[in-house]
């Protein structure tokens, strides 16, 4: 038996209780635990990688139960990769925000990092509906603890919000769950996926308003119109790198759908086919629509990159809408892309930020190392919005040359390419007014200085970032960089990753033992 | 039976969405509350009812059981929400004693004028 | 089971749920909160007391073990009914009725509701309001 | 030593007793985990229940229980008769102090109860030292007798048990 | 691939490899800088010599390196005759600039940012020409864009520099974007994205229904980089970028992108009407137009700007033609306009170095002053202007030959006229540029005294008005470049002759009147400029400005509407939505016929049924008491756990109730310090609207689960209940799920609790920090206050219950894996045990005698009940697998130890340390506002006296 | 014989509940309302050791006992919160 599947949930939930309680008082120690682990957790990420690769489903029966009666962990390349694009983000995150001090401005950061960290891995390795709830709820209340990790009076109120909306989408999750438990009778994804098929559409109504009903809840994770209205504020209010590492947790809506409504709801189920399909793509049109509009009307940083968010999961969302092979892969190397885009983008906002007493979109004296910000920024921002040479581009390349169907090219080549242009703009807007206008104005002190500036109590002097604050933002760009230069092999990763994600005969025989499949 | 159950079910949801969408953190919380009732319901009804089948075997001599498994996962369920909505309880204190307002709304505006008050206090 | 313990048990029932009755009675039909208190306080105790005494009897007619946890139910109710009635009592006190509207203690100290207790001792953590 | 071990071996025994009555069968295993809950748990939280009552003649404690139980039944059928039939104008409640002799707050909390329970009285609260209780009578003519009726049936009693 | 082909790989990197360099060598100094930009600018250009004669032969050089196969994305190149001309161009005129730059920039100017922007845009701009993937084009268009942006920008305290900058990326941004549209529909219909199956494949094209969106989104690309009308207006304000970017981008390269573009795709995309109309008629406007508006600037640069916009009409104008001659002339003209206009622009930087402005106004009588640069910038402009002996003549001759035969919509006199305008007022301009500046009286008002740069500054422009000399006099030089590049552009075999002298040709004519007229209009430049400055006329400017700012407004407007802030109004979409979809789904579907009947109500099932619906009605209508409506949901809870009880869930009635009572503590306590009612605020139809969508919903709710209860079907419990006795150890099916068959899911559960207590702590203390604290201190909490803090009664009732309480939480434990209960409930009826205690005598003297720390009962609980977990690894099995046994030691009866129990533990110590934090943090809170502290565990103890005295005597 | 005199309590309960209920929306005090709900819960476990009488199972004894755990602590809480204002001082 292969434990290694378990440990990218085991390990951050041994290690989290222990920085809570043994090391509360020794942000030293803390820290050190933190890191190590979440290298390792990396570590066992690459592995299951490379134990996924050769395309065999690896199923972990919890507590030696057969599926579906107990609950399996499911490894195939997409999980494996999701999990090694959490831990990658988890690791920039992390060393980011120790190097910044943000950890320590609240308590408990560490732990409710690593109890963040085994809910994110938990919802993409377990392969029943029910356990996927369990870790939703557990990377959603580490996500509260984070967001409001320090307290301030704007953070508390958007984290109100915040928790108020998840507890919402977690109430119509077990309304899904119930009403999909009552007309299927099992919880296992595969059980499922057998079990659907079976049901004809004369008498499906049930089982489509769980399937309807769980697209929402993934959607609201998801970001998606007309339930994205969350996250603008969040993300914006929360300490920055937690807004960086909360780029994956966008993911996870976008991944539930992925996994559930391909291999439970998607093509081949007479009752539930394509259902999804037409409302996703319709609402990611609109999801492109906000994020563009928000990037372009926004007035200040923080809310600006979070726009951006919003743009880039209806556009990751348009191309799963399509539930083909080829666009599921196309949106799979999208949303690797974005993960580290958005993070990117905030982790130099933070950088900038601390430096600048604010961050609305005004010109304020240029601070230390005006240029090298400047050139993270410009690089962040080429990446989010995707223009070469990063891998935002070719992402976009893919998702558009995914989506040629006739009643589609239309509607979302038109969205995506003017959703791109206005988030040009609005970038463009923004990283002029940042650092451009600024080099116009003299410093603090200065009696240049314009009154309007004057009227925010000054900034201490701002500090030159060290290697290490630069650092994590820098392997975020090489990041996309390394995305954009290996995009054959990646691709070619994807592309067997989204077979096996359609393969749903496979899944079934990896989890319920052969013979069971349709 | 079941119309009691459903209607129960119904009514809690409707009186926890109302108050879901009031305007200040108190109902609000009381809404995710009834909410969560209704849930519970909702879910341990998936397994359809059943009188006198307790799941607990052979003991009390019944020959079927009513389906244990959406009771393990109301259970579950119940628990989660216990948490969700202690902390729930906490943010919603800390936003009000941070913004002396209880709204759970937030207008930009207002925000602004507080911020004013906050730097003069 | 003998008739005697279905008299026995009939019995307990019956006298048990004409003390439920009254208790919840007396809340409706009084009309002065005090006196309310009074109703349920105890005729609702007894009356789920007759019942537990019905079920052990039962229990014990039906299986011939002595179930004694009925027992258990009915210490609890008893140890707490006084405090409920104390506090309620209190609360409506504190709520409704002044110092003069009560007679006098006959000590040096007035009621606890309104009165503080002798030689108060205390330490604070917070700073001491002005 | 003795005490520290069994802070409070009435305690003990009523824990002991409580778990029998939980388990409801009784076995020798459950005695002697009922046994080691009832050391156990007294000495755990012994540092709540930090002046032992002293209690001089438990037999009296019998024999009080009586007494109470036997007032509780006799006079809730007065109380429910009131209720059912008496009209409403007709009821003369009233506050009715009753200075103490008790010193213990064991003794005060047990005779405040007992107040309760038996019908037709409820004790509303205490004064702030603890020597006068004021019970609120639901129906009399005669607060005097009631007063006097307590001080001798229970409290008289409880001084014995509670020196 | 060849050894031509690895050097075209090398070509085509060394730019980016390159620009690494500057950036590093400023340091060794500005000229050393230069110097290390020059090199792989001339390494490239040598490169592409050596692949020359090959590619003047007719020989194409190929290079591929498979980069995104799946989407038909490969970096590959090829070097045809059109791609060594613009090639050629890029790189020399690159070499030409670096030096010139090295002059140019001032020492205060970040020089090793400029020339690694420089190098960079070289190498997007040689990406374009050479790359042999529509794809990969594509990348390098986009980048030419980026480049430019930062290079317009370079002077960042500038705001027009800003200003044009964000204007450029804006037009030329949004041109890419429509030709990434464009692209990929060819890619499409062709079937591949490499450009040499793309250009066999013209007849497919052209008879595809995509051709014409394909053209329409491809010229869009074309025009807005080459600065075609209507788009032409970003052009001038790039300006603002140092000199030496606007000779280098944004009048010999960057602006022919599209242009080049053009010439490459005529094979496939040219010949149909729609191409003909299209692209003729915008070169035309923008030629005629462009020319109109360069005559009445006075800025060098403008002046010079909007000339190349005209001569890029006129480039466009030539291919939209679509003959092969004036195809030929198109490529002549390329190369003619790079050399005078380059020269030009260098010129003009020069003058604007020297005197300090580059307003004409203020200029003349430079001959004088700066000979050199005279004579440079005559050659240039005449040559501009199209006087004979100088090369811009010969092109432009062939443009009117072409015009002068060309039809437009029937008419055979719109093109030649036009030509003959754009023609004339080019001469115009272009003698404004020699006469207004150069010529007349030396004056005395120049912002600064100027004369000749040094060597190394005008050496690049000379350079090139030589050029214009030599292909001007003996054009037959440049035969063989133009040969190479037309074939690559027709596809065709051609063998232009280049000469002066066609005969008196209509051409000629029209160039003579073009002349004269030009000279006219010179003479008559006063008046028609105040003319023109009087004149209405559209500012491309403020236009786009007005277009961008009213964008900014509409998204902010429609932002800042929609994502206002009001949870309350996302909560109601969110409900609307769930409803709606739902309803569309289960239209969708079918119901299968009920499969069993309904349950017989008994009369006390329906007063708790009403009991409920009327608490229920009782907390919505009077939540705005808050206290009360605490209280009545207290009946909810009640009524539901005594129906979970009535419904054979013994388990759910216990935790429903327990859970329910810590809650409603939990929310006592912070109430506590909230307003204790709600105001009414809400108007009238906001509550009406919220109540439909509550009816709505819980209509939806409602009618769904009786649906459901109403169909039995087949689920997977049967197996847990056939198990839970062999193979999980115990009878409660329910507990057995929980600790067993489901474990993971209890696991995850705790650890929620867990991290619940965690953040309540975190949150406790970010709260103390903040300003939350002074609002704490500043807030009196103790009004109206009863004086009995710690009743004598409650107390020692407490003293007794206590201890039962936990000996029942015990036994709640104990069974819980046979009988309803388990570790959840267990800890929650300790936690309400502890609760007592901590009513009775207060929190912190309760603390104070059992100091437990509940952050380690949290970590200890998640850490025994993943240890448990993680045990069954020493059996071999997976993690959470359960072992029991029963365990016999006599005399006491047989007992059951199961792993099980362990995990249960594990879930009890969570369960009671998270919620003892949470209570314990919103202590600490209130002992924050004030609140103090007992020693004594009671108020007043009547006894305590005489047991003082007992103890004495003792 | 018990199943009538079953049925009889179990609709006095009934009725007493109601009663309880309206006594609760009725108000008028607090005081009023925390009386009436302990009544109920009081009530409620008469019912439920009534319903196992008739079921003859003992399996809803722990609920009965913890419902009268939990239903004193909540009256005393819903007191102090009024008498006090903080539960846990
Ligand atoms: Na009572
Ligand atoms: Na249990």
């Amino acid at each position: 038996m292969m434990h290694w599947i378990i440990l990218p949930v085991v390990l951050p939930a041994l290690l989290a209780p222990l920085i809570g309680f043994v090391m509360r008082h020794d942000i030293v120690l803390a820290r050190t635990a933190s890191v190590v682990g979440t290298a390792l957790l990396l570590a066992i990420a690459l592995g299951l990688t490379g134990l996924a690769a050769d395309g065999t489903t690896h199923v972990y029966r919890l507590g030696d139960w057969p599926a579906p009666f107990g609950i399996v962990l499911v490894l195939d390349r997409l999980s494996a990769l999701m999990v090694l694009l959490t831990s990658s983000l988890a690791l920039i995150v992390l060393i980011h925000a120790i190097a910044t001090g943000w950890d320590a401005r609240g308590r408990h950061f560490h732990a409710l990092f690593q109890f963040q960290l085994m809910g994110i891995c938990g919802a993409f390795l377990t392969g029943d509906i029910f356990n996927l709830f369990v870790f939703f709820e557990i990377l959603l209340i580490a996500s509260y603890g984070l967001m409001i990790h320090s307290g301030g009076r704007e953070r508390i109120r958007a984290g109100l919000q915040y928790v108020v909306m998840n507890l919402a989408g977690s109430t119509l999750f077990l309304f899904a769950l119930g009403t999909l438990y009552a007309s299927t009778g099992t919880l296992n994804i595969a059980d499922l996926a057998v079990r659907i098929p079976q049901i004809p559409v004369e008498e499906a109504s049930l089982v489509r308003v769980a399937a309807i009903l769980l697209m929402i809840v993934f959607a609201v994770k998801a970001a998606l119109f007309p339930v994205q209205f969350w996250l603008p504020a969040t993300y914006a209010n929360a300490p920055a790198p937690v807004a960086a590492l909360f780029a994956i947790m966008t993911k996870v809506g976008a991944y539930a759908i992925l996994r559930v409504h391909t291999t439970a709801f998607g093509p081949g189920m007479p009752g539930t086919e394509g259902m999804a399909g037409t409302w996703l793509f319709a609402a990611a049109i609109a999801t492109i629509a906000v994020g563009a509009l928000g990037v372009l009307g926004a007035r200040r940083l923080m809310p600006l990159i979070a726009f951006s968010v919003v743009g880039s999961m209806g556009t990751l969302l348009m191309a799963v809408a399509a539930f083909s092979p080829t666009a599921t892969s196309a949106a799979l190397y999208y949303m690797v892309h974005s993960t580290f885009a958005a993070a990117c983008l905030f982790l130099v906002a933070d950088l900038v930020v601390t430096r600048r007493n604010g961050d609305t979109l005004n010109p304020a004296p240029a601070t230390v190392q005006n240029g090298l910000f400047a050139a993270l920024f410009f690089a962040a921002a080429i990446g989010m919005a995707g223009m070469p040479p990063l891998s935002g581009f070719l992402g976009k390349l893919l998702v558009l040359d995914a989506l040629r169907a006739p009643g589609m090219i239309g509607w979302a080549w038109s969205a995506i390419l003017v959703g791109s242009l206005l988030t040009i703009v609005g970038f463009a807007r923004a990283g002029s007014a940042l650092f451009w206008k600024s080099t116009a104005i003299a410093g603090p002190g200065a009696e240049t200085a314009p009154a309007a500036l004057a009227a925010p109590p000054p900034v201490p002097a701002p500090v030159p970032a060290t290697v290490a604050e630069v650092a994590p933002t820098m392997a975020a760009i090489a990041a996309l960089a390394v995305l954009s230069v290996f995009a054959g092999p990646v691709s070619a990763y994807l592309d067997d990753t989204s077979a096996q994600l359609f393969d749903r005969g496979g899944y079934i025989t990896a989890v319920l033992g052969p013979g069971e499949e349709d | 039976m079941e119309i009691i159950v459903a209607s129960t079910i119904g009514v809690l949801t409707a009186g926890g969405v109302y108050l879901l969408l009031r305007l200040r953190t108190f109902p609000v919380i009381l809404g995710l509350a009834l909410l969560s009732y209704a849930v519970n319901v909702f879910l341990f009804a998936s397994g359809g009812l059943a009188i006198d089948q307790s799941p607990i075997l052979a003991r009390y001599g019944e020959a079927s059981y009513t389906d244990p498994l959406p009771q393990a996962l109301v259970l579950t369920a119940i628990v989660i929400s216990f948490g969700m909505t202690a902390v729930l309880v906490m943010v919603g204190l800390g936003a009000y004693l941070e913004a002396d307002s209880d709204r759970i709304d937030i207008d930009p505006e207002d925000e602004d004028e507080n911020a004013g008050k906050d730097a003069q206090a | 089971m003998s008739m005697f313990s279905e008299i026995l048990i009939s019995f307990a029932l019956v006298v048990s749920g004409i003390f439920g009755f009254v208790g919840s009675y007396g809340l409706v039909k009084l009309k002065n909160t005090l006196q309310r208190l009074h109703a349920p306080t105890k005729a609702t105790t007894l009356g789920v007391g007759g019942v537990l005494i019905a079920s052990m009897i039962f229990f014990y007619a039906e299986t011939g073990h002595i179930s004694v946890h009925e027992l258990l139910i009915t210490l609890f109710l008893f140890l707490t009914a006084p405090i409920t009635a104390n506090f309620i009592a209190k609360t409506y006190m504190a709520q409704n009725l002044r110092k003069t509207d009560l007679p006098e203690s006959g000590g040096d100290y007035g009621w606890s509701i309104y009165d503080n207790a002798p030689e108060e001792r205390e330490i604070s953590e917070g700073t001491p309001r002005a | 030593m003795l005490t520290r071990l069994i802070p409070h071996p009435l305690l003990s025994l009523t824990l002991v007793l409580v778990w029998l009555g939980l388990v409801n069968t009784f076995t020798l295993g459950n005695l002697i985990l009922g046994t080691a809950f009832g050391l156990v748990i007294p000495m755990l939280t012994a540092a709540y229940w930090p002046n032992r009552p002293r209690i001089a003649r438990p037999l009296k404690i019998a024999e009080y229980m009586v007494i109470v139980l036997w007032d509780i039944v006799v006079a809730n059928v007065q109380v429910a008769m009131i209720i059912l039939f008496r009209r409403e104008p007709n009821i003369r409640s009233h506050w009715i102090p009753i200075p103490l002799e008790l010193t213990s707050a064991e003794a005060i909390t047990v005779l405040a109860g007992t107040i309760t329970m038996t019908p037709g009285t409820v004790s509303a609260t205490l004064s702030a030292d603890g020597r006068c209780i004021l019970v609120h009578c639901l129906h009399t003519d005669d607060p005097d007798a009631v007063r006097d009726e307590i001080k001798t049936r229970y409290e008289r009693r409880l001084l014995e048990i509670f020196p | 691939m060849s050894h031509g082909g690895h050097l075209l790989l090398l070509i085509a990197l060394l730019p980016f490899v390159g620009a690494l360099l500057p950036g590093l060598m400023i340091r060794a100094g500005r000229t050393v800088c230069a110097f290390s930009t020059a090199v792989p600018t001339a390494l490239a250009l040598i490169m592409l010599l050596i692949l020359a004669p090959a590619v003047l032969r007719g020989e194409v050089i190929q290079a591929e390196i498979e980069w995104l196969p799946q989407l038909g994305l490969s970096a590959s190149f090829f070097l045809d005759g059109l791609g060594l001309l613009f090639a050629g161009m890029i790189l020399g005129v690159g070499l030409l600039i670096t030096l010139y730059a090295r002059f140019y920039l001032s020492a205060e100017d970040p020089m090793g940012q400029f020339y690694t922007y420089l190098l960079l845009f070289q190498g997007a701009m040689l990406g374009i020409v050479l790359s042999d993937n529509i794809l990969l084009l594509l990348i390098f268009w986009e980048l030419t864009s980026l480049s430019s942006f930062l290079l317009i920008g370079y002077w960042k305290h500038l705001p027009e520099g800003r200003q044009g900058a964000r204007m450029a990326l804006a037009v030329t941004g949004a041109g890419g974007l429509a030709m990434i549209g464009g692209m990929l529909i060819l890619g499409n219909i062709v079937g591949s994205y490499n450009l040499t199956d793309i250009l066999q494949a013209g007849d497919q094209i052209r008879a595809s229904e995509w051709y014409m969106p394909a053209l329409i989104l491809i010229l869009l690309g074309a025009f807005t980089k080459s600065a075609q009308f209507p788009f032409h207006f970003w052009l001038p304000h790039a300006m603002a970028a140092p000199t030496p970017v606007s000779a280098y981008l944004h009048s010999a390269t960057m602006v022919k992108a599209g242009v080049f573009l053009m010439a490459r795709m005529w094979p496939v995309l040219a010949g149909t009407d729609a191409w003909f109309y299209i692209v003729t008629t915008t070169g035309l406007v923008t030629m005629v137009l462009g020319a109109l508006i360069a005559l009445f600037k006075d800025d060098l640069k403008a002046l010079l700007a909007f000339s190349t916009v005209s001569h890029l009409g006129l480039l466009t104008m030539l291919l939209g033609f679509g003959t092969q001659a004036a195809a030929v002339a198109a490529v002549f003209h390329i190369i003619n306009h790079l050399t005078f206009k380059a020269a030009l622009f260098m010129t003009a930087g020069i003058i604007d170095h020297e005197t300090h402005t580059r307003d004409i106004k203020r200029l003349g009588g430079l001959r004088h002053l700066m000979p050199i640069t005279f004579l440079i910038g005559t050659v240039a402009a005449l040559s501009m202007a199209g006087i004979p002996l100088f090369n811009g003549f010969l092109s432009k001759e062939m443009m009117l030959e072409e015009a002068s035969h060309t039809y437009w919509a029937g008419s055979e006199w719109a093109v030649p006229v036009l030509a003959t305008l754009g023609a004339l007022l080019s001469v115009a301009y272009s003698f404004r540029f020699a006469v207004h500046v150069f010529l007349g009286p030396v004056r005395d008002d120049y912002p600064h005294k100027p004369h000749d740069p040094p060597f190394g500054m005008w050496a690049a422009p000379a350079l090139l008005a030589v050029l214009v000399v030599i292909i001007g006099v003996a054009p037959f030089l440049a035969e063989g470049v133009v040969t190479a590049a037309a074939n690559a552009v027709t596809g065709a075999d051609l063998h232009p002759h280049l000469k002066i002298w066609h005969g008196v040709t209509p051409a000629l004519w029209m160039s003579g009147i073009a002349v004269l007229g030009g000279a006219v209009l010179l003479i008559l430049h006063r008046p028609l400029d105040r003319a023109w400055i009087a004149a209405p006329r559209p500012e491309a400017k403020a236009i786009f400005d007005r277009l961008v700012s009213a964008s900014v407004a509409l998204s902010r407007g429609i932002t800042e509407w929609s994502h206002n802030g009001a949870i309350s109004r996302y909560l109601a979409i969110f409900t609307v939505t769930a409803v709606a979809l739902g309803w569309i789904a289960h239209s969708g579907g079918g119901l299968s016929a009920p499969t069993r009947g309904l349950l017989p109500v008994p009369p006390v099932i329906a007063v708790g049924w009403i009991m409920l619906i009327v608490a229920t009605f009782l907390v919505v209508a009077r939540h705005r008491q808050r206290f009360q409506a605490l209280t009545v949901l207290g009946i909810i809870g009640l009524s539901i756990s005594a129906g979970f009880a009535y419904l054979s869930a013994p388990d759910l009635a216990l935790t429903q109730i327990s859970v329910e009572t810590v809650t409603i503590m939990l929310l006592l306590l912070a109430l506590h310090f909230l307003p204790k009612t709600t105001p009414a605020e809400s108007p009238l139809g906001l509550r009406l609207r919220d109540g439909a969508i509550a009816l709505v919903a819980g209509g939806g709710v409602g009618a769904l689960a009786y649906a459901f209860m109403l169909r039995d079907i087949e689920t997977i419990s049967d197996y847990h209940i056939a198990n839970s006795y062999e193979g999980g150890g115990g009878t409660n099916v329910v507990n057995v799920i929980l600790v067993d068959f489901r474990g993971y899911d209890t696991y995850g559960e705790i650890i929620v609790l867990g991290i619940a207590g965690f953040l309540i702590y975190a949150l406790m203390h970010a709260l103390l920090d903040g300003p939350a604290a002074r609002r704490l201190k500043n807030t009196d909490y103790a009004q109206d206050r009863s004086r009995d803090r710690h009743p004598l009664m409650m107390v020692v009732v407490t003293r007794v219950l206590m201890p039962i309480a936990i000996v029942v939480g015990l036994y709640i434990f104990l069974r819980g894996h046979n009988e309803p209960g388990g570790g959840f409930v267990a800890g929650l009826v300790i936690a309400i045990a502890l609760l007592m205690q901590y009513m009775a005598s207060g929190f912190a003297w309760t603390q104070e005698r059992k100091r437990i720390e509940y952050h380690t009962m949290i970590g200890l609980g998640v850490v025994i009940a993943g240890l448990t977990g993680a045990g069954a690894w020493l059996a071999g099995m997976p993690f959470l697998t359960s072992a029991y046994t029963y365990v016999h030691l006599p005399p006491i009866e047989e007992f059951e130890l199961a792993t099980a129990m362990l995990f249960d533990l594990g879930v009890f110590l969570t369960v009671l340390g998270a919620v003892m934090l949470m209570l314990y943090s919103l202590s600490r809170i209130a002992r924050f506002a004030g609140e103090t502290v007992n020693v004594d565990p009671m108020d007043y103890d009547p006894g305590e006296q005489r047991i003082a005295e007992a103890e004495a005597e003792r | 014989m018990i199943e009538l005199a079953l049925l009889f309590a179990a609709g006095c309960y009934g009725v007493a509940l109601l009663m309880d209920l309206w006594r609760i929306a009725a108000g008028p005090d607090a005081a009023d309302r925390i009386l009436a709900l302990d009544t109920m819960v009081i009530n409620v476990i008469a019912l439920l050791v009534l319903y196992g009488v008739w079921r003859g199972t003992a399996i809803y004894f722990e609920a009965a006992m913890l419902i009268a755990m939990v239903g004193f602590v909540s009256t005393v809480a819903y007191c102090r919160f009024l008498l006090r204002g903080d539960i846990i001082e």
